[in-house]
């Protein structure tokens, strides 16, 4: 390396300084980048991931695709689910979001609060199950608000890149046989994100308190975290259900944001050697020099600069090609969901029939059972991936067409079962979804239509008019 | 392989001395024509020139080590006399292919010249045209026949 | 353009010129690389795409995907049916090829003798109709077996592309409005192969007797010929129905190879401006020239050569992800041709108990046919599409998850609708593979169990199981 960077780099900033503005004082360019992050970003750029855009608007994702209503119904996720936004707002978030989100505890501020290394360390148990309201005033005060900070993904010896959440991340690899040692400084570019963009198991003990944390990747290994392994492993074992689905009063696990898992797993991008950081936080020119970009976000609202030295297209061009993909995957994204929503709607049907003396036959609704929980899963996994597809355009498609074939095929048993005890079924099933959609939680959140995303194809339209 | 050897030696020795009486030689050596005087080279030679910025940049200022005279003209007989036997044994390669070697030496013209400009980003373990494909002679637009 | 490229092409040949010797005096090179296609391709290099490789095995599409034993059951397709080879066996495979699929007569010569549009031309109404071996002797003798000769997409004046069948290829791009005396280079480099890589429709009279030859893509664009206007298409007219699907007993029409409909349909690589040509007759250095590979074949056995000219990773890269797309495609192949062909037993089950007295919600039945027959042209149609989803991988999968989507809806109306006539159903529907997959046509071809391809996830297999 030159003397110049080298030089850069001399201040060493004091271990486990969490203070962004001390960072600051030896790296202000960073810092002025990373303030930035707080402006909302720019509307209109992105198709699919709206959210604290300059228009201000909280994009619910219950609104945007409405059978999620009736699927997480029963679950905080069912009362208040948004678009993200940016890292700033990372603790803010869980501070005004529905509180029937923040039920298990002090474990939420895991990914939220950049302290939470050191409250794991200290309180031990008690971290994870701890209200989260009495949790988070263990912060200094004057960090109770930080998202993120530099020591999330720095080393303040050298500003070099370092997994600051060894409690969860490092364990996780560790199970997958990785060297955590000795992580190539490529993979670490996205790596330092897999700490958060990661689904994650908070197991429960009997009065379903949380007791831990970690990642389902048992069984995989780095490049090829499958849905299949992560569902393996979530129905492995009971104390990994976190909620109760109304409908159907099933006890399940949950999966969010796999996006590390999702764009490692075969993908072109990542089989190319491209990293988050590439394309989240691209070179920028400033002055004489370029730095890493620390205002990070879509890739669709920087005009697709990330993109450009390794795509020579135009950025016109290069955003056509990621909406091609989502279309196709949004379109599936809504059979898949709808198709998993009518499945549940007909076990309540069948425990409805139950209740008033009807008879199954057992084995048929085991089966059926197991069917609908890998559709369903399927169908968390790709809606709380972030990119709509991008990260893995023909994985998602085929998990999508999973999560249609299986949760049909549970369908058609659930029907077969049902007239063996001369249960009359209507063919087209009501989702009741206003019923799910509308007064929901502290905020009274209502459906908002103007938000709702629509098959781009017109299939899922077609199905529907088939149908009535 | 014997007799690779040989010629190589051979070569070695003509450049050598060659390169010791004439700075015309010389001169015209390290020219992007004489490169791509063989067309083997010519998709590369038009790839410069109308590839963008770097279309006043010699060859050899990317292929060549330019940290020191000795390093210099040490590699640019060896790789000289290699791209000259195997033109004309024939034995090219389709596409011809970088080494390993060639990549660092490449890596390090790209740092020396942009120095000021990567001073603050680590790159570690990859190469500047893992992204910059332009300057690797790719995706300029010349597609058709050339 | 240098003043050698010049000289290679100063004599012109005789107008109409057929013989590819006489072309040879004139391109000698490009006679040797095209005589080279006749013969075997490697074996080992493509892991789906097999057939007529050094092993000289030919693969059997019923055998590869033993569902379609039941779907094309009652047509030519569902008696041989095999992977395509090189370019100089076209008018001897359609020798070899067992009788009942050339039943149409001399419209089959279309794609496969250079003569066709002379004879079309010359015979009019009765060029497609005709018995195909009676149409075959309209050939000069000389060149009764003659596969491709470079007329088919080359002007004898200059040897510059040239679309030789104007009454299928012209008509069909007049029909989408485009102005076939500008298209652009680059375009012709595809559209040459769009004379027969392309889906067809043979309209037929009362008697079934053919009466022309179309390409449905009315009411679609160039660069937009979707799946789904290719259907509304085939539904739109009873006289497209060229066959009767045996199981069902419904009249059909039929899909096949749709590689150019398929491609330019928002695909990355057409998006790109990437041409047939570009990756299956790439540039190749002979001497001091570089030319267009006449050897017309599989990319992956040319060790990804083509694939070279414009991405700069290894052949062994660019392989694996040709491998990872077609994986995912073919998985979801399977998913949705098994899901069709249960469907379609459905079909008969109803149509059994019909004639044992049974009466049916008609509506019921309505829709249900509706559906169906929207998922069993799109599992045609990918079955027909040669690339198994590499062409445009996204779409693949939207149009096989559709396919699972439409065939499991119209699964769950039949056993509705079943079950309302207090029909029994069971769950697992039994395919009766062999009945359909041994002792067909005139050769008494049998299934050959190792030519099947499994899916590579186990999905599939975990369905099927589940059932059990
Ligand atoms: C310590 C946890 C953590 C780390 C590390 C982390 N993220 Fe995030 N990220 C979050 C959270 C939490 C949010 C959502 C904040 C909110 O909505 O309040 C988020 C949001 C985002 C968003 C959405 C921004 C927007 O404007 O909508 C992007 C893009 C993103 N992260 C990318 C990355 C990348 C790339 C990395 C690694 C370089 C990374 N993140 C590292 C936790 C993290
Ligand atoms: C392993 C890391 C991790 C843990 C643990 C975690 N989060 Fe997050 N959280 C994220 C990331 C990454 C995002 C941004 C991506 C997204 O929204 O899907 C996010 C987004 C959010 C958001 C904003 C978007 C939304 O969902 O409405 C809220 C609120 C939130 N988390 C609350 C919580 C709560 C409450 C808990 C504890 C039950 C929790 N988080 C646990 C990583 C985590
Ligand atoms: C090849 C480029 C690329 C790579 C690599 C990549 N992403 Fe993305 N990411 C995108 C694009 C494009 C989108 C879609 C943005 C949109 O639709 O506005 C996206 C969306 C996201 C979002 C949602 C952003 C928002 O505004 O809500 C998050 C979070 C995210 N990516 C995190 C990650 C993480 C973590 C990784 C690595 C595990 C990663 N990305 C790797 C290109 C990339
Ligand atoms: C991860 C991808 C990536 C790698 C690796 C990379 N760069 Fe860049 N580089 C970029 C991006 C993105 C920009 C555009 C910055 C902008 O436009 O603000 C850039 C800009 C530049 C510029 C300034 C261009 C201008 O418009 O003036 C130079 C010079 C440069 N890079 C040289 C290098 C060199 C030398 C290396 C290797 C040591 C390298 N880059 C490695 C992505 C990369
Ligand atoms: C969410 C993760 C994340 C956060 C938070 C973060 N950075 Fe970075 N930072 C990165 C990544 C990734 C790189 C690229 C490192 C590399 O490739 O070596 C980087 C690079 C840098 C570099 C090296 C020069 C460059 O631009 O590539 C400096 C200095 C730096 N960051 C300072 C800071 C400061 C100061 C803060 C806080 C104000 C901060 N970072 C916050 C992820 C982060
Ligand atoms: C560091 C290099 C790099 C960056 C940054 C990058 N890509 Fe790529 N991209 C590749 C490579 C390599 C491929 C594989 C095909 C190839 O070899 O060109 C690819 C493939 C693609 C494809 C076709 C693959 C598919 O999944 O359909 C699209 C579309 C694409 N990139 C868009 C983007 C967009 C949009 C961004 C920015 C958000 C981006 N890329 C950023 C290197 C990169
Ligand atoms: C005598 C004809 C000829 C001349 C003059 C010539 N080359 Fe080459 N070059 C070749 C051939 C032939 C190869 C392919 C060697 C192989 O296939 O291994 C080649 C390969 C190369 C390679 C790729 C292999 C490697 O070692 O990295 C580079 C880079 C290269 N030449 C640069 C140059 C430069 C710079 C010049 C001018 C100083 C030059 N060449 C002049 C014939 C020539
Ligand atoms: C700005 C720097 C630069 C200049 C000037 C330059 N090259 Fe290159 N060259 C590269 C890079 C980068 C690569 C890609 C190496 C790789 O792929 O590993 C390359 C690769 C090559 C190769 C290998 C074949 C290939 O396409 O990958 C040849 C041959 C070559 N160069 C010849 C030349 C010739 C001849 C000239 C002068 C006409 C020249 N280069 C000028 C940077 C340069
Ligand atoms: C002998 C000096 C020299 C070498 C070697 C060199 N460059 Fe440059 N490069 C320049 C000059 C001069 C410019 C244009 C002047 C400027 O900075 O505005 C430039 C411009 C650039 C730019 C910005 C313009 C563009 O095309 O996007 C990039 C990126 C770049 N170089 C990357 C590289 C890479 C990568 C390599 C190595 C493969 C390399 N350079 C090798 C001198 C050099
Ligand atoms: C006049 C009709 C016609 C034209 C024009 C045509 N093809 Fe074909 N092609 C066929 C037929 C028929 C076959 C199958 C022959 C067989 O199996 O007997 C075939 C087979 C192929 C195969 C499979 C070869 C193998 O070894 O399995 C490829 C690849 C192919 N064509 C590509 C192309 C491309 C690319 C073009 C345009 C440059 C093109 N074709 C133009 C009719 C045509
Ligand atoms: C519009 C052009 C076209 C027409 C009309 C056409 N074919 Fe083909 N045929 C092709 C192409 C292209 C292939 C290679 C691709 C494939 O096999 O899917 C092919 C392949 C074949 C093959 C070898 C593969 C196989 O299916 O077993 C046979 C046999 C064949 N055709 C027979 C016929 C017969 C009989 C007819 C008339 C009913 C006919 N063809 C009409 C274009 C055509
Ligand atoms: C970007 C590269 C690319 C383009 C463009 C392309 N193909 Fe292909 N094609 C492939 C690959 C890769 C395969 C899969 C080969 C395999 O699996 O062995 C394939 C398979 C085929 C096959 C089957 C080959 C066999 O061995 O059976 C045919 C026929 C074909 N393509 C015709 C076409 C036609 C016609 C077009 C234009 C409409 C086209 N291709 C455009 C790359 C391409
Ligand atoms: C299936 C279609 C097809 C057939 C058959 C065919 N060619 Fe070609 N040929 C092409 C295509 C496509 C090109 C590329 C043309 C271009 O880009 O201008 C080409 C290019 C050429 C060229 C121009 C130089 C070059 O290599 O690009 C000549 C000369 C030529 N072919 C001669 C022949 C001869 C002689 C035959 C018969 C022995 C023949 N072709 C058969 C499709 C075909
Ligand atoms: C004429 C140029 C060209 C040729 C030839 C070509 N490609 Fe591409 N390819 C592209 C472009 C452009 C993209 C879009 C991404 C990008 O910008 O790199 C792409 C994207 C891809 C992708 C990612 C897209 C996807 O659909 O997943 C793969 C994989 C790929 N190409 C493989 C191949 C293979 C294999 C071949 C040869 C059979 C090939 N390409 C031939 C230009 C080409
Ligand atoms: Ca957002
Ligand atoms: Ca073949």
């Amino acid at each position: 390396q030159s003397e110049k960077a080298q030089e850069f780099r001399v201040t060493p900033i004091a271990e486990n300084e969490v203070d962004p503005e001390v960072w600051g004082k030896v790296y202000p360019i960073h810092y002025e980048m990373y303030k930035q992050s707080q402006e909302p970003t720019l509307a209109g750029k992105s198709k699919y991931k709206r959210g604290w855009d300059t228009d201000k608007i909280v994009y619910d994702k219950l609104s945007q695709y409405p059978f999620l209503g009736v699927l997480y119904n029963g679950f905080g996720f069912g009362i208040e689910y948004n678009e993200p936004r940016s890292h700033f707002y990372r603790v803010i978030d869980v501070q005004e979001i529905d509180p029937s989100r923040t039920k298990p505890g002090g474990v939420c501020l895991t990914c939220k609060s950049t302290y939470a290394p050191d409250l794991e360390a200290k309180y031990g148990p008690a971290y994870y199950n701890t209200p989260i309201d009495e949790a988070w005033k263990w912060i200094p005060e004057k960090h109770r608000k930080l998202g993120d900070s530099c020591i999330d993904c720095h080393n303040p010896k050298d500003a070099s890149l370092n997994i600051r959440r060894g409690f969860t991340l490092v364990k996780a690899l560790q199970t997958m046989g990785v060297d955590t040692k000795n992580i190539t400084h490529q993979q670490m570019r996205s790596i330092v994100c897999a700490q958060c963009h990661v689904t994650y198991v908070v197991p429960r003990d009997k009065d379903m308190k949380p007791t831990g944390l970690f990642f389902p990747w048992q069984g995989s290994k780095l490049g090829g975290i499958s849905v299949e392994n992560i569902i393996k492993v979530l129905k492995s074992d009971p104390s990994y259900a976190e909620w109760k689905q109304a409908v159907t009063g099933f006890k399940l696990a949950f999966i969010r944001h796999p996006e590390f898992e999702f764009f490692s797993n075969n993908s072109v991008h990542w089989n190319a050697g491209v990293a988050c950081s590439d394309c989240h936080m691209p070179f920028k020119r400033m002055g004489g020099f370029k730095v890493s970009e620390h205002r990070i976000m879509s890739p669709l609202k920087y005009d697709m600069k990330a993109c450009l030295q390794c795509h020579s297209q135009t950025p016109e061009w290069l955003k056509q090609q990621v909406i091609a993909i989502q279309d196709r995957t949004i379109s599936m994204y809504l059979r898949a969901g709808y198709q998993t929503a009518v499945t549940a709607k007909l076990f309540e049907l069948a425990h409805k029939s139950q209740e008033s003396g009807k008879q199954f036959d057992q084995a048929l609704y085991n089966k059926a059972k197991d069917l609908y929980l890998e559709a369903l899963y399927r169908v968390i996994f790709i809606g709380a991936e972030n990119s709509v597809g991008f990260h893995n355009p023909t994985e998602a498609t085929r998990i999508l067409g999973d999560a249609v074939a299986y949760a049909s095929k549970s369908e058609s048993i659930l029907r077969t079962m049902l007239a063996k005890a001369n249960v009359e079924v209507p063919v087209n099933i009501d989702l009741e979804l206003k019923k799910y959609l509308n007064n929901r939680g502290e905020k009274k959140l209502n459906f908002k239509p103007e938000q709702e995303f629509k098959d781009p194809f017109g299939t899922q339209q077609n199905i529907e008019a088939l149908l009535k | 392989m014997k007799k690779n050897l040989i010629i190589l030696a051979i070569v070695l020795i003509l450049l050598v001395v060659t390169i010791a009486f004439s700075t015309r030689i010389l001169a015209k050596t390290n020219t992007p024509e004489f490169c791509a005087s063989c067309h083997v080279m010519k998709e590369q030679y038009i790839t410069l020139m109308k590839g963008g910025v770097h279309n006043s940049l010699k060859c050899v200022d990317c292929h060549l080590p330019n940290d020191s005279k000795v390093n210099f003209y040490f590699w640019k007989a060896v790789d000289g006399s290699k791209d000259f036997i195997a033109f004309h044994t024939g034995r090219v390669s389709d596409p011809i292919k970088t080494s390993a070697h060639a990549k660092k030496t490449i890596q390090q013209n790209c740092i020396r010249c942009h120095e000021g400009m990567v001073s603050r980003i680590t790159i570690a373990d990859r190469k500047c045209w893992d992204c910059h494909k332009r300057t690797s002679h790719r995706q300029t637009g010349l597609r058709e026949t050339i």
